[in-house]
């Protein structure tokens, strides 16, 4: 098990302040937040690259670490097989096997063509396959990832995100993976801590992130694109002469924040227990790839998330009128 | 980038300052007497020796330097900036005034030969501590800037997939400072094989090339001296360009 | 075999750098199995190596005996025996301004010329420097021209000097000086065009002892700011075994061969004759080897 | 990175080889000798020079070197290991036939001289000219690989954020580079300060401190040549310190 | 107007290939490509630091250009003001204007606090926004972005996007953007052009290219997880023992491929014009922020984006037997 206790680091202008933090062994452990977050500098201390000015880190002594750094740290003066072949060849692997492992990992990544390659004439993507492939291949305890997919394209990013997860099925090391994408956090974390400002403001399952978000800003950053702010009085939140149903009974300044896809649009009041229930007009439809992005005035604009197929079907035009539902239980309150 | 005609002129310039004198040298030997001297059994030995002490040094500072240069590039210490001083000495001390300190620790009276018995001065090796003190300078400089380059995450990387602090020196460091290891050794091997002060007062004898050239010239003039120059000039010249040819293929 | 050669160490003035290798040749042909080394330097510096940077060197030989008699005598060295001599002379190039027009008579008008350069050695440095102040003011005496040293020495400015002959030969030979003065034996090594002087200012005639006293410069001392007189003496070149030197027995026979019929010979070729008689200061701490010298004269 | 024990080990006897001469040295003058060495007008004089001649030396080297430094990391050309082989000549030349090289270009018969009627031996500039060329080489090679560092794509963004190349050379190139350029500029300026041989040849007269050491040590004897020595030594020092210290901050 | 005419530059392992593309004054143009596929270099060519080895590149020159590197080049001897000034400055701007437009831009960009910082001391993120805001406040008439979002977290990434949006609406500069990322490709950009290899598949509006992928590669990189081949006889494609009914007619060997989203479930067989209807069973659902990706067996493997709303309602659990819908014209044929 891997340990922070009260880790402290003063960098000037930033400071990672006093996180407490425990992974299991055998966990996947995201450490989800913003650019600028400190993430980096976090993996760098259960590295052992940088030292806390105070608190202890446990548990990652004489275990075999994978690191792999969000800048790949490639040697360039090695090609990619002498790199991936790097762990290998310094525990004295006889040369028929490390063959043969180099040759299996860069096949499941993709690079086998790339091995005769130099560095400084590879993508970054590639570049970075490489360096997972380089920790990869020495089976390691612990894996430190940062950002290992970041300059990935999404289906090369996907491939890889399915590997690193079949990895960690099979051989269960402790992973601790640092990202900014909260898709990859939900899609990888068997936990997820949310790094804000060197502060560790959530630690909890992928599920409980998500559906309830700690604060605006961890709100904002997970992808909640209706937050509002208000005061709340007898489960009442009034915004811009609405009422929105809150499940907090009462708060003299609280957030909200409802998901866009929690929302449902209908032609007419759907009668449900659904607490929430507003006619609105559309403002426009912004076409994504799985989904539209539908803005609807209800007095306040709202984001809602609908299918291809209910947008085909529904007269969503610029300017028609439409009906907003959503349940008290989809609304999170927080207060700051 | 385009550097501008002017950049092209004040170049030319310097190479005119460093070239005309040298080739002024060059061209008052005629082929055939640059060619008698090269078969001069005497000239031929001491451009050999000298060679041969100024590598000599190179190695051994190499071997020694390497480590310094290492701790000095990734180490903070108190005093740090004192040694780095130190180790620049050599550069602004006169090299008479070095000789003859260097003769006061390998001389003759020296704690050394005492309890070794073994007496320096006069044998290719108290060639190769002169030339190893006024051009260790060069190599170490070189090499720390060199390290310094060099992400210390590279190393760090290295040891986290297994390799021990003394294999990630080896396996990663030295390699990734490969280039600025060849070019400080080439200019201190240039460096060493010039000097003059500092090795006729710890060695006379065997007489390095430039110590045989200032004879030559001393005892019988410019006419003498030359073919000796321009011979140890052409000689290091081809050695150069083609250790620097290698030394960037790297 | 190889190991039982012997090594000889000498150490000597820069000018007897030609006759001394000759020397060193034909001292090894006669002794096999003893291997000479030289060094040549200014015959100070030849003098300090000793005296402070223990050079263990068996032989010492001076372009001056008197660096031998104030420098090694009595702590490094027992005696100082006169060997040879020289001679002043000017030297220059075919390229030297007026070189077609200058001669034993009119010298010190052409350099005094604007247009010409001359140059010699330190006078604090080098023998040959305080000498060359020595011939001007014997010049002064011999062509009677009162001022003539004054105005060789204003004509003569400070970036003409150079530490050492060698130097000065540099500045010669790449064209920067004109004429220099300097000893005969290095003129005609280096195979210059020279001007012979008269012997009332070459310095050379012991004939003329009497006459070179009238002169004398005065140098910085032992300590700087102290200083020292020196006068006019026809150029004597000393010779010594030190006493630290490192194998005095070979030292001692080198300089027997010096000494030697052979040895004289070598030097007369070179543009030095010997001295006759021999002289030498302290006799009676001679080696007795060295003592048969001075007897049969 | 921890250095093994054995790296300390290596490189104190490195530092040992540097320090024990120099210190003997240092420490052969009582401080009452370095002292009134101080107040001697004579060594103060020429110590001055020295550093002074050495100094233009540099800047001459500065303005002219960069340039050619510049060219050479970021152009290839046919010819360029040559010109690189050039340069670097004064490195192994032996520093007596560098005087000699340099006294007939810039001497009497010089054409330089011929037509500017300047005579240029025996002045402060002959030494600076001395200084220069021994020293020339360590400046540009720094410069030469600072400037290789650089990703030309800097000089390109400033490019297309409007600059002209002149200013995105002076705006972007030269500050970036400015530690090799400093570092570059000291081990030159030290390298001219001790510069015997060739300057010797050059000018005896103005006397630079190594000449004036020269002097004293074979007029008067080590007793008097030391004190200077450590003066020369112990003021070069402090300044190089100095110097370091402020480059490392930049 | 910005021409490229066979444009040709060969790297040894790797090729640009006679690569013509045209982008109109004004227009916002998209270079979409997987990792390793030429963007950057080709980038690098039109930004004048490579040239053609064959070809010509024309409508660059003496235009400004704001060029913004995915590794950012950030001026590492000035601090944020200083490189974002970096421009104005060597206009000889007046300072107090310099002051203004540099406060300016980096409000818009969320670094306004760090103006003062040192190149070094800045995160991923925090270094893109300042090569963002550097190039931007020059006003320049053609943007080259190469990856300018990819080191950004989510929502400062859409934020991005948005200030980009809203600077071209305004402004309306030519922009190229180099991006890997297919959703942002699709939000941004006026035409997209698809490059694959150092060669320009496909240069299309975003409708077309997501809509039409022009081979089995596209079709997988742009985020088609229903992708299956064989023989087409009389319309109808078969594989294991199913036949998918294509618009194509006739094929030895060509590929087909269905969006996720395009695929409806329902717990009985709809009554629609749909050709393509099947039975299956549920393999398993994973959650997504925005929908569930819910697995059939229908004999292949489908892959079928749904809403969390549908996915409350219809009994989805694994083993469940479903069926599946999905109409012809969703059915994309490409022959390699
Ligand atoms: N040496 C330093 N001195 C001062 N501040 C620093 C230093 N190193 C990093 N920082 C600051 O610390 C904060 C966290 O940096 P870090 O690199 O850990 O961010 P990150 O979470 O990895 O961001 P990204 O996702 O952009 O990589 C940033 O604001 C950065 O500017
Ligand atoms: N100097 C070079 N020599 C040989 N191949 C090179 C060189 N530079 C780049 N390449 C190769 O060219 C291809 C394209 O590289 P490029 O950097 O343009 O990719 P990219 O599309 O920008 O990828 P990414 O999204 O990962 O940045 C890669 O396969 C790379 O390995
Ligand atoms: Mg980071
Ligand atoms: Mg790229």
């Amino acid at each position: 098990m891997i340990h922070l206790d009260k880790v402290y680091k003063n960098y000037g202008d930033f400071q990672i302040q006093d996180l407490s933090l425990e992974v299991g062994t055998g966990e996947y452990f995201v450490i989800l937040g913003p650019s600028g977050a400190g993430k980096t500098l976090l993996l760098e201390m259960m590295a052992g690259l940088e030292v806390p000015d105070s608190g202890h880190i446990n548990g990652l002594e004489k275990r075999r670490i994978g690191l792999i750094y969000q800048d790949y740290m490639l040697f360039p003066h090695m090609n990619v097989f002498e790199n991936i072949a790097y762990g290998l060849t310094i525990r004295k692997e006889d040369k028929q096997k490390i063959n043969t492992q180099v040759q299996e990992v860069s096949q499941q990544l993709g690079i086998a063509g790339l091995l005769s390659r130099n560095i400084h004439t590879l993508s970054g993507g590639e570049k970075q396959r490489v360096a997972i492939a380089r920790a990869m291949v020495m089976r390691p305890e612990v894996y430190l990832l940062d950002e290992p997919t970041a300059a990935l394209d999404l289906s090369t990013k996907i491939q890889i995100q399915r590997m690193i997860l079949e990895l960690h099925k099979k051989d269960q090391p402790t992973v601790i993976h640092v990202t900014h994408d909260f898709e990859e956090a939900l899609a990888m974390g068997d936990r997820i801590g949310l790094l804000f400002s060197g502060q560790l403001i959530q630690n909890d399952t992928p599920e409980k992130v998500f559906n309830h978000p700690v604060s605006k800003k961890a709100a904002n950053f997970l992808g909640y694109k209706n937050v509002f702010s208000g005061r709340i009085k007898d489960h009442l939140l009034n915004i811009n002469g609405i009422d929105i149903t809150t499940p907090e009974k009462q708060a003299e300044k609280a957030y909200i924040a409802v998901r866009s896809n929690d929302i449902i649009l209908s032609k007419a009041r759907l009668e449900s227990s659904a607490r929430n229930a507003f006619s609105g007009r559309v403002i426009k439809g912004i076409k994504r790839t799985n989904h539209v992005e539908m803005i609807v005035d209800i007095g306040v604009w709202l984001y809602v998330d609908i299918t291809y197929q209910s947008f085909r079907e529904m007269p969503l035009d610029p300017g028609s009128r439409i009906w907003v539902t959503f349940k008290t239980s989809a609304v999170k309150v927080f207060l700051h | 980038m385009k550097a501008k005609p002017v950049f092209y002129f004040l170049g030319t310039l310097l190479i005119l300052f460093i070239v005309i004198p040298v080739f002024r040298m060059i061209f008052s030997v005629t082929p055939q007497e640059a060619g008698s001297a090269l078969m001069e059994k005497e000239l031929m030995g001491s451009v050999l020796l000298t060679l041969r002490a100024s590598l000599w040094a190179t190695l051994i500072a190499l071997v020694l330097g390497i480590p310094l240069s290492f701790i000095l590039a990734r180490h903070h210490f108190f005093g740090k900036k004192v040694i780095e001083g130190l180790i620049d000495i050599p550069v602004v001390i006169p090299h008479t005034a070095a000789g003859i300190a260097l003769l006061m620790v390998w001389g003759r009276e020296s704690v050394f030969t005492k309890i070794t018995g073994i007496s320096i001065p006069g044998t290719e090796a108290a060639v190769s501590i002169g030339m190893l003190f006024v051009s260790l300078p060069f190599l170490i400089n070189s090499v720390k800037e060199g390290f310094k380059m060099i992400d210390v995450r590279y190393e760090k990387t290295a040891v986290s997939l297994g390799a021990s602090p003394w294999k990630a020196f080896t396996s990663v460091s030295l390699p990734m400072a490969k280039k600025s290891i060849i070019s400080g050794s080439i200019m201190m091997w240039a460096r060493g094989i010039s000097e003059f002060g500092a090795v006729v007062i710890l060695a006379y004898h065997p007489m390095t090339a430039p110590v045989l050239i200032f004879e030559r010239f001393q005892n019988f003039g410019l006419d003498y001296a030359a073919p000796a120059t321009v011979v140890l000039i052409l000689i290091t010249l081809v050695i150069f360009v083609i250790l620097r040819a290698v030394g960037d293929k790297q | 075999k190889k190991d039982k050669q012997q090594e000889l160490l000498v150490i000597h003035a820069g000018s007897l750098a030609v006759p001394f290798k000759h020397m060193a040749d034909e001292f090894m042909k006669q002794y096999p199995d003893i291997t000479v080394q030289r060094e040549s330097a200014g015959s100070r510096t030849c003098a300090r190596k000793i005296t402070e940077l223990n050079s263990p060197a068996d032989v010492m030989a001076s372009a001056d005996s008197a660096v031998i008699q104030t420098l090694l005598i009595p702590q490094y060295a027992d005696y100082c025996i006169d060997f040879t001599t020289n001679e002043m002379v000017i030297m220059h190039t075919k390229r030297s301004r007026y070189s077609d027009v200058i001669n034993a008579d009119n010298w010190s008008e052409v350099l005094l010329r604007d247009d010409v350069w001359y140059g010699h050695s330190d006078p604090n440095a080098d023998p040959c420097g305080y000498r060359t102040m020595l011939c001007w003011k014997l010049a002064e005496m011999h062509y009677e021209k009162p001022g003539l040293f004054d105005e060789l020495v204003k004509g003569c400015p400070e970036k003409n000097i150079r530490p050492k002959e060698v130097d000065l030969l540099a500045l010669l030979e790449s064209g920067e000086l004109d004429y220099i003065f300097i000893y005969r034996s290095v003129a005609e090594q280096h195979r210059g065009e020279l001007i012979l002087l008269p012997d009332e200012i070459n310095l050379k005639s012991s004939e003329m002892t009497d006459l070179y006293k009238q002169v004398s410069v005065e140098l910085t001392g032992k300590k700087p700011g102290e200083t020292i007189v020196r006068t006019g003496a026809p150029m004597v070149y000393g010779i010594t075994v030190p006493k630290t030197a490192a194998h005095p027995e070979l030292g001692v026979k080198f300089v027997s061969f010096v000494l030697s019929e052979k040895g004289q010979k070598i030097m007369e070729q070179n543009g030095q004759p010997e001295i006759i008689p021999l002289r030498v200061d302290h006799f009676e701490k001679l080696q007795k080897e060295l003592k048969s010298f001075f007897r049969k004269k």
